[in-house]
């Protein structure tokens, strides 16, 4: 078997172990070993994959491919290359802490977490359209319970519309799928054997739009993005987490590995519309968390914006921005992990995530401010901490065009980044600083352990990239080589 | 000279040592790790200097760049890479030096100046933070590291700035003091962007070499809104010192940082910080020189006006840290007016020579203002004027010193601030005689506004203290000693001799004539603040009254605040980013709903229609096959 | 002789009769009468379509006899369904028949 | 007379076996205690009948062309078979429990019959027998409908059912005597030579294609069928919903090929936007339903509406992905009967509100329930995303983009609907009252099994698309 | 002269017909309803008889006329003990349900003109000859092309369905 159908496998057999279990200690032993074993899982593929790629240079290692439905060519065809095992890594590492964020949870909570997580694996492996579909929407529909039942605030409000568009970007993507497969001459759905065939440029046109729109409802792309605020706001701690952290980077990828990859062309012609759409969201998210007052709303705001960077700088289709986008999925995926898991600690003792409510917390709960402190820095591009790495790559990436449009867009899009200053301040002086607002949160209780482990953990993997990026960077930028032949063929 | 590179990461070991260890580690013992490690860089700066300046530096007789260590760090492409090294050069090396020293000075100081402080760890933790990143951004081989540590000096600024992080001055404060740098920033790093596009690369050594040849056959051409790409690239570098340097209009976060603690000020805000903005335009000069000198002239009258305008403000000013800040400002615009007016080479890079000097001296005495300034506010407790008074009697070395370095930044031989302030005014003189003028009323302004300063902390009325001011221990005034010290000797240096526009060594003499000028305006405005402040009198109320209308203004720091906060407050906030949100609630999110409620209300439209009856139904039926026929027959 | 097409005027009419009868009237077998002239009018329909045209099979003339034997049928259930409503509701008026609606 | 005819019609021939065998059984029985075992007869009569239709396939025609079979049609009746079995065994506990004016015997019977019916139509070759079968489908059903002859719902669901249907019937009949006069046959062999395109072929189609749209329930023929779905009882409806509908949709797949080819540039267009219609409205209707009876109508009609997709083009890739799609719409809907009839016979209401909370009071119910609308919302790794997507790709392969991406877009409004039910059951607290467990006979339980099985594993093992595809015209 | 008659007797049938099914579905009392539709089936009995339909006319007269109404009539009396007069109609329907007769007749009998009918030969070659009563039977109960054995076989599981669903549902019990 495979070593990367175990990712999924393990969320699968975690999915019925919890079926069959009523017991908290139990669940709970289920969940940390089992998505321990994922981790450890992702861990011994990024090995594998390294070992292989030494001595390989097929643009996807670890491949197989087994016939699922063959009228339609369907395959169960898995593979990586750098980046998708990046995102594993990523997926895993906010899984894990997720779990620890979602320590006192109950058993079907987990239960629609692995079926998360399930889609999740599945997606970032799959090589073929179909199942990657399949399992994109696999990672969407839990979002509906996990919000829906586990949330607070107007939570079936909430879950409702994240479902319902997210759904609605599905299917624009399916309707952008089955294009792709009937016009490439409907014989393979295998995204690398379709990025040799060529698709009709009449149809690149919208089965581009489609899916990229598609993707990008995911990726936060404005103006699709409303889900992101009042979704997030109302889903429970772990579950913004994964999906912020995990979840929205389903886009982005999906953009580069379906839309960029297999349609190239029309990417080259296109993607002056969807940049200026991106580069509204990353300036418009940015503006946009200025004046929120809700914790989890300016972290959503402010991932429209960052995840509007990763769109942005895969339409910029330079090899060198495209390499910033990855690194800015796996750090913004990391970063808002580490918010969100911050929120948590701190909404779950205030009860209120206002931060006109709030102040001084430094003083009550020392270790969660000083990462969120640190979160902070790491959103709005401090060096040494991932964000930097990733948004610099970008910049220089996006300002390799000659024209004018481009350079100028990248202009407007830097800005974002005092903006970002300018709100992730205003919440840190706020929450954490000044004096203690509420007397009653002088009471209040730090972090716990578990709590802290995730913290902890995700903190050392931003600071990991941030301070040795070139690993990771160099990875990407090799995988990136098929489609950049790609898009140089016009 | 490799081992150059512990300068910098002994202070991020002793950072991350104190800051994890915070808990475990006892105030005392951490200040003296950490001041102990600060000693180490030291003492290794001093030795690189030597090794620099007399052993190896010297190649066929100029000052080579050395890079002393260098690895990659990050590769953007086939072309651009950021590295991580050591660039070892005479400013580079001149400033390693003053930093240090400064640091160290500071670290012993906030020893006693902070005992007892809650968070006495992680101030010294920061303190090395901001050592590290300043001390990063000084050996840069390249402009892109000399971005990523001028960024994190922004955030250990911040930190520092906000460390009283209970106080909401020191907490706004240190937010104005990171966005106002941080925009800058973002001129920065697109001047980086346009910059490194063009020629390919991020080296200094490249980019500098040959009189930045590469820069001018790669960059003369672009224009975009009628400007070269180099004009425009450096004109966006130019933002971002500004932005760190202080410069009008970017100027407004300084007086503000005086919210930190004060040994954090004369660190940051004197001595290493604040100058980093000239020390880039330093670094960048022959770029500015070859590529684009329009923007040469920008910087020069900008820091003209600054210069002038912070030196006005300053009289103004009650609050003695804000006095200093603004003097500050002057003074770096000072050294900017040197770099704008300096050209290439020999003497006519005298000004770029004369800049450096200035900075040199400065960081020492300003250094030593502030800490004097913090001695005499741990003393009474407070900062304003009002509240002090005839201190001179009970701190006397405090007094001794502070008198030291107000005689050296007013220019008065022999100590240091005259010789470099001298060099400045004559490179001005050379190239600019209305730049002079403003510079020299500038250097009489100084000399008024600091005796102000002098005599009203030292002399004037006694005021009624609660508790017996006394001098500060040992461990403050020592570095006080120390750097009066420094203040009266290192003007002597014969810094041409190894500071110069090219690197190649040569002499310069003191312009007896302009130093005559300069030393006057200086004594003319020390005597007016005599007539003024020695004694307590009304005579200052009567001349603010005289001038009332300037005086205000002046006070209000020209209302530049307020612009600001305009700008931000009602323009940023309330026209983009209200309406934004707001659009996005109403207009984006109010269009997702509506596609809800569009289809309920659908929904609720076509619900008679399914009335129950049996015979509506049948004719729906009978209607709809109709038309069909109909609709097929006409197809 | 007679044209087919009069025939088929007359079964067209009778049909469309029906159509009306079977929208406007108010009593359940009234509606039941009008659904009787719709499949007498294709019965004519069969009838001469396969007399006039197709001669030689009894296609039409069989199907007419087959569609009068499920119009029996169907009239039986619809009479024994009506039958029911009326025991319940006791009235066979086709505006009482609305209950389930929207 | 040659009886050899009749020894191609075993599947026919066994039903009508299994038809006679309940009537005797039924009437000797009686009201005796030996009644009780005509539920197990039924059922077990019927799964072997349903069994044994997988197993003997014949290909031919017999009565001269009037009757057609080959392995799609065999294969169709075998679906029909299936969804039949499952309405056998949830229709048991309500027949039990209902007032004594039920008989319980008849509805077997019934349905068998009118299960009779639909091969007929399925293996018709004439038009005259398809007709018959039809209304052996219908008339009949209208008992089925009206069978709770003591509820004025049940009533009136049965009354609007007789006339309508009677009035398409009409319709239907009108159309084809005008087919006729055009063309001077009834059989589908001489008729597809035959047909030309005038006005009135093409009017006799319409008017035949009326009818069928009326079983099948596409907008604006499908204004029954809510108030019928609602007012009949729920194994009624279930029966009505799926394999009703199901046979109807066979049939016009089969007639449009076999017969219309020639008209594709008629019925393409009409088709078209009848689907398009029919999804609109069908989902714009559910939304407002606080009835899940009624709701499931509705979303019934939408779904029709998805099977149109693939029947609208008349491909080879269309007809599998028809079938294969009426195979896990059956699996999903009647495992959402089969919950509806739990909650009904416990509850006795039919409300969505009645199902808040289910999952608290009633988890397996719910999880049942939420698998069905999840299904039929086409949400992997259920049988309903493979169906949806193999239709879609069935219309896309045509290159009929347009209406692919009309109807993925209408998914989303379908998919809040049955969100709804979803929050209703997993969100919504329960009401005080409904408080108790529910208990399910075994008999429903094994329905339940078998549909979720269905789903489940329908989509996953590819098997079943497989000898679908395999299966051509 | 045949041919006269006939027509005469076609076109007062047609009139008759006409009229009586218009009476049928407007006339408010259900027993003359009923009577009208009797009329109306008469009628047509009788074209079936111009047609040479023997055996339809007298299935039509016995089964339409001898069961189906009398089923009507039963029901009528069954059903309206206060009097079989029915309501006064709706206008809004009357004028929509006209529409649809216009239209629909306009339509069918447009798309009826406009075909071109093959016929011609066969009506003179086939005119007076009545079908033999034998050719019927045979056809009913033959298994090959243009025989109907199977369709009679379930028109008789229809109509016993039928029989028994009607019976369940018009029951009392």
């Amino acid at each position: 078997m495979n070593i990367l159908s175990v990712l999924v496998i393990i969320p699968l057999a975690m999915l019925l172990a919890l079926l069959v279990s009523r017991n908290r200690a139990y669940v709970r032993t289920v969940v940390t070993v089992g998505f321990g074993l994922v981790l450890a899982a992702a861990v011994a593929v990024a090995v594998v994959f390294l070992q292989e790629r030494a001595v390989s240079s097929e643009a996807m290692l670890l491949t197989s491919s087994t016939v699922w439905y063959a009228p339609l060519n369907i395959h169960y065809a898995v593979g990586v290359d750098g980046i998708s095992v990046l995102m594993i890594l990523l997926s895993s590492v906010v899984a894990i802490t997720g779990v620890f964020s979602a320590w006192n949870m109950e058993r079907d909570f987990f239960v629609w977490y692995c079926l998360l997580a399930i889609g999740v694996f599945g997606y970032f492996i799959s090589l073929d359209l179909f199942t990657m579909f399949l399992f994109y929407e696999v990672a969407l529909i839990p979002m509906f319970l996990l919000i829906g039942v586990w949330g607070n605030g107007k939570k079936e409000y909430a879950a409702m519309k994240l479902t319902l568009m997210l759904m609605a970007g599905s299917a624009f993507l399916l309707t952008g799928i089955l294009g792709i497969y009937f016009t490439a001459g409907g014989t393979t759905m295998n995204i690398m054997e379709l990025s040799q065939m060529s698709i009709p440029m009449n149809h690149q046109y919208w089965i581009f739009s489609l899916v990229f729109i598609g993707f990008g409802v995911l990726g936060a792309l404005f103006p699709f993005h409303t889900w992101s605020p009042d979704g997030h706001a109302a889903a429970p701690t772990s579950v913004s987490m994964l999906h912020a952290g995990v979840l929205m980077k389903l886009g982005g990828y999906g953009c580069f590995r379906v839309a960029i990859f297999l349609m190239p062309q029309a990417a080259h012609e296109l993607s002056w519309i969807f940049l200026i759409l991106t580069g509204i969201s990353v300036v418009y998210g940015a503006y946009g968390a200025v004046l929120q007052t809700d914790l989890k709303y300016i972290n959503a705001y402010s991932s429209v914006s960052h995840c509007g960077l990763v769109l942005f700088a895969i339409l910029m289709l330079s090899r060198t921005a495209m390499t910033g986008a990855v690194l800015q999925m796996l750090s913004h995926g990391l970063m808002t992990a580490l918010f969100f898991s911050l929120i948590g600690v701190i909404y779950s003792r205030t009860h209120t995530r206002d931060i006109r409510e709030m102040g001084g917390l430094m003083k009550v709960m020392p270790f969660a401010s000083v990462c969120y402190v640190v979160a902070g820095f790491a959103s709005l591009g401090l060096p040494g901490l991932s964000g930097f790495v990733s948004e610099m790559t970008i910049f220089v990436g996006s300002f390799e065009h000659t024209d004018t449009f481009r350079r100028v867009l990248t202009i407007l899009a830097t800005t974002s980044i005092v903006v970002t200053a300018v709100y992730i301040l205003r919440t840190v002086g706020k929450v954490l600083f000044g004096p203690v607002l509420n007397p009653d949160h002088l009471k209040l209780g730090d972090a716990h352990w578990y709590e802290r482990f995730s913290a902890v953990a995700l903190i050392l993997c931003i600071a990991a990239i941030g301070i040795w990026p070139s690993g990771v960077q160099h990875v990407i930028y090799e995988s990136l080589q098929p489609v950049m032949e790609q898009i140089n063929l016009f | 000279m490799g081992f150059t590179v512990y300068i910098i990461l002994v202070p991020i070991v002793m950072f991350l040592f104190l800051s994890l260890g915070s808990k475990w580690l006892k105030p005392r013992t951490a200040g003296i790790i950490g001041t102990a490690g600060m000693a180490v860089s030291t003492l290794l700066s001093y030795f690189t200097a030597y090794r620099y300046f007399f052993v190896e530096g010297q190649q066929n007789g100029v000052y080579a760049k050395i890079t002393a260590f260098t690895a990659e760090w990050l590769r953007f492409g086939d072309k651009l890479h950021i590295d991580m090294g050591v660039l070892l050069d005479p400013i580079s090396v001149m400033m390693l030096v003053v930093i240090t020293t400064v640091s160290l000075m500071v670290h012993l100081y906030s020893l006693g100046y902070m005992k007892g402080e809650v968070g006495f760890q992680r101030y010294f933790g920061l303190l090395s933070l901001f050592s590290f990143s300043m001390l990063g951004l000084v050996v840069a081989t390249n402009i892109f590291q000399m971005y990523i540590f001028w960024e994190l000096v922004g955030a250990s600024s911040y930190l520092l700035i906000g460390f009283y992080y209970t106080k909401p001055t020191a907490v706004a404060a240190s937010k104005k003091a990171f966005i106002v740098t941080r925009f800058a920033d973002l001129g920065f790093l697109i001047g980086i962007l346009i910059l490194s596009f063009n020629t390919g690369t991020f080296d200094f050594g490249l980019l500098t070499a040959d009189n930045a040849s590469l820069a001018v056959t790669t960059m003369s051409g672009g224009s975009f809104l009628g400007l070269s790409a180099a004009t425009w690239a450096m004109s966006l570098l130019f933002m971002g010192a500004a932005g760190k340097s202080a410069m009008f209009p970017l100027h407004i976060w300084l007086p503000d940082a005086m919210e930190g603690p004060t040994p954090v000020s004369a660190l940051i805000h004197a001595a290493t910080m604040v100058v980093a903005g000239v020390f880039l335009v330093a670094r960048m000069f022959p770029l500015y020189v070859f590529a684009a000198p329009d923007v040469l002239t920008l910087i020069t009258y900008v820091g003209a006006f600054t210069a002038l305008f912070a030196a006005v403000i300053a009289i103004t000013q009650t609050d003695i840290k804000r006095v200093l800040a603004f003097s500050t400002i002057s003074q770096i615009a000072y050294m900017m007016v040197a770099l704008g007016v300096s050209g290439m080479g020999g003497h006519a890079g005298e000004g770029y020579t004369a800049s450096m000097f200035h900075l040199f001296t400065h960081a020492f005495f300003k250094a030593l203002l502030f800490l004097g300034a913090g001695a005499v506010i741990h003393a009474v407790h407070s900062n304003e004027m009002e509240n002090m008074g005839g201190l001179r009697k009970y701190m006397p070395v405090t007094h001794i010193t502070f008198l030291i370095a107000c005689l050296a930044i007013s220019g008065i031989p022999p100590f240091s601030g005259f010789f470099s302030k001298d060099e400045i005014l004559s490179a001005a003189f050379q190239h600019d005689k209305f730049i002079f003028a403003v510079l020299w009323v500038v250097a009489g302004l100084t000399a008024f506004y600091m005796f102000r300063l002098y005599y009203r902390i030292f002399w004037g009325a006694e005021r009624r203290y609660d508790k017996h001011p006394h001098e500060a221990p040992a461990v403050m005034y020592v570095p006080l000693i120390v750097l009066a010290a420094l203040t009266c000797v290192c003007g002597m240096l014969p810094f041409s001799k190894f500071v110069s526009s090219d690197g190649a060594p040569f002499s310069a003499g003191i312009n007896w004539g302009i130093a005559s000028a300069s030393v006057l305006v200086g004594i003319a405005g020390i005597a007016v603040a005599t007539w003024f402040y020695k004694k307590a009198s009304d005579r200052p109320a009567r001349a603010a009254a005289k001038w009332a209308g300037f005086w205000d203004a002046a006070s209000h720091k020209f209302y530049m605040d307020e612009v600001w906060q305009f700008v931000t407050k009602k323009i940023i906030f309330r026209c983009v980013s209200r309406p934004i949100a707001w659009f996005d609630r109403h207009v984006i999110d109010g269009t997702m709903n509506a596609l809800g409620t569009m289809t309920e209300k659908a929904s609720e439209t076509i619900e008679p229609v399914q009335s129950g009856k049996v015979q509506t139904y049948a004719l729906v039926f009978v209607f709809s096959v109709l038309i069909i026929t109909v609709g097929v027959f006409l197809l | 002789m007679i044209p087919m097409e009069h025939y088929l005027i007359v079964s067209s009419i009778m049909f469309f009769v029906g159509v009306y009868g079977f929208i406007t009237r108010k009593n359940l077998l009234a509606v039941l009468i009008s659904i009787e002239l719709i499949l007498n009018s294709v019965e004519i329909n069969f009838s001469v379509f396969n007399r006039y045209l197709y001669p030689e099979h009894m296609e039409g003339m069989f199907f007419s006899l087959f569609g009068i034997a499920i119009s029996a049928a169907e009239t039986a259930v619809a009479i024994a369904i009506i039958i029911n409503v009326y025991r319940l509701a006791n009235n066979i008026d086709v505006r009482h028949i609305d209950k389930l609606k929207h | 007379m040659d009886f050899s005819n009749f020894l191609m019609m075993h599947q026919e021939l066994g039903l009508l076996a299994i038809f006679l065998i309940l009537i005797v059984f039924d009437i000797f029985a009686g009201e005796t205690p030996v009644m009780k075992w005509f539920r197990p007869l039924a059922v077990f009569l019927l799964a072997v009948h349903t069994v044994a239709g997988f197993f003997v396939v014949e290909d031919g025609t017999a009565f001269g062309g009037m009757y057609v079979t080959n392995d799609l049609t065999v294969l169709m009746k075998n679906i029909l078979n299936i969804g039949t079995l499952v309405v056998f065994l949830q229709a048991g506990e309500w027949l039990r429990k209902e007032d004594k004016g039920i008989r319980e015997g008849e509805f077997y019977v019934i349905t068998a019959a009118t299960l009779f019916g639909m091969y007929l139509m399925i293996s018709a070759g004439n038009f005259m027998l398809l007709y018959i079968g039809i209304e052996t489908a219908s008339l009949p059903a209208a008992c089925l409908a009206a069978y709770k002859k003591h509820q004025e719902k049940s009533a009136e669901a049965g009354a609007k059912y007789i006339l309508m249907t009677a009035f398409s019937s009409g319709i239907m009949m009108f159309g084809l005597s005008y087919l006729y006069g055009a063309t001077g046959t009834m059989y589908f062999e001489d008729m597809q030579s035959l047909i030309t395109m005038t006005p009135m072929t093409v009017l006799g189609f319409v008017f035949f294609f009326a009818g069928l749209a009326f079983k099948i329930s596409l907008v604006p023929f499908h204004m029954w069928a809510p108030d019928v779905y609602e007012g009949s009882p729920t194994p009624t409806t279930a029966y009505l919903s799926v394999v009703s509908k199901a046979a109807a949709v066979f049939v016009l797949m089969l007639t449009l090929h076999h017969v219309f080819g020639g008209m594709e540039k008629v019925w393409y267009y009409l088709m078209w936007v009848i689907t398009v219609v029919t999804i609109v409205v069908g989902n714009l209707f559910a939304i407002r339903q606080n009835d899940i009876k009624r709701f499931f109508a509705y979303s019934s009609i939408s779904q029709a509406g998805y099977i149109m997709l693939g029947v609208l083009h008349g491909s080879e890739m269309g007809l599998s992905a028809t079938v294969y799609f009426i195979l896990v719409y059956l699996f999903s809907n009647l495992a959402a009967f089969g919950v509806i009839t739990s909650v009904e016979n416990r509850t006795g209401r039919t409300e969505i509100a009645a199902y808040n909370g289910l999952y608290k009071t009633n988890p397996k119910l719910a999880l049942v329930m939420m698998l069905a609308v999840f299904s039929l919302a086409g949400i992997p790794p259920l049988g309903g995303f493979f169906s949806k997507f193999f239709i879609f790709a069935s219309a896309a392969e045509q290159g009929d983009y347009i209406l692919v991406f009309i109807a993925t877009v209408n998914t989303v409004i379908s998919l809040y609907y049955y969100l709804r039910i979803v929050k209703a059951m997993f969100i919504n607290e329960p009401a005080a009252d409904m408080g108790e467990v529910m208990r399910t006979d075994v008999y429903n339980k094994a329905s339940l099994v078998l549909c979720v099985a269905g789903m489940l594993l329908v989509g996953v093992v590819s098997g079943v698309y497989d000898y679908i595809d395999a299966i051509g015209f | 002269m045949g041919e006269i008659a006939n027509m005469i007797v076609f076109y007062c049938m047609a009139a008759v017909i006409v009229i009586s099914s218009i009476l049928a579905v407007t006339s408010r009392r259900m027993l003359r309803a009923a009577t009208f539709l009797l009329i109306v089936l008469i009628c047509t009995a009788g074209l079936y008889l111009l047609l040479n339909y023997h055996f339809l006319a007298v299935v039509q007269l016995s089964v339409y006329a001898g069961g189906i109404l009398i089923l009507f009539i039963f029901a009528i009396l069954l059903t309206s003990a206060k009097g079989d007069r029915t309501e006064s109609q709706d206008t809004k329907r009357m004028v929509s349900g006209g529409l649809a007769l216009v239209a629909g007749i306009g339509i069918t009998v447009w798309a009826t003109l406009k075909h071109k009918f093959l016929y011609g030969d066969n009506l003179t070659i086939l005119g007076d000859q009545e079908i033999n009563m034998k050719e019927i039977g045979n056809a009913m109960i033959g298994t090959g092309k243009y025989e109907y054995l199977l369709s009679f076989e379930a028109l008789s599981v229809l109509l016993l369905t039928c029989a028994i669903g009607a019976i369940l549902i018009a029951r009392k019990r």
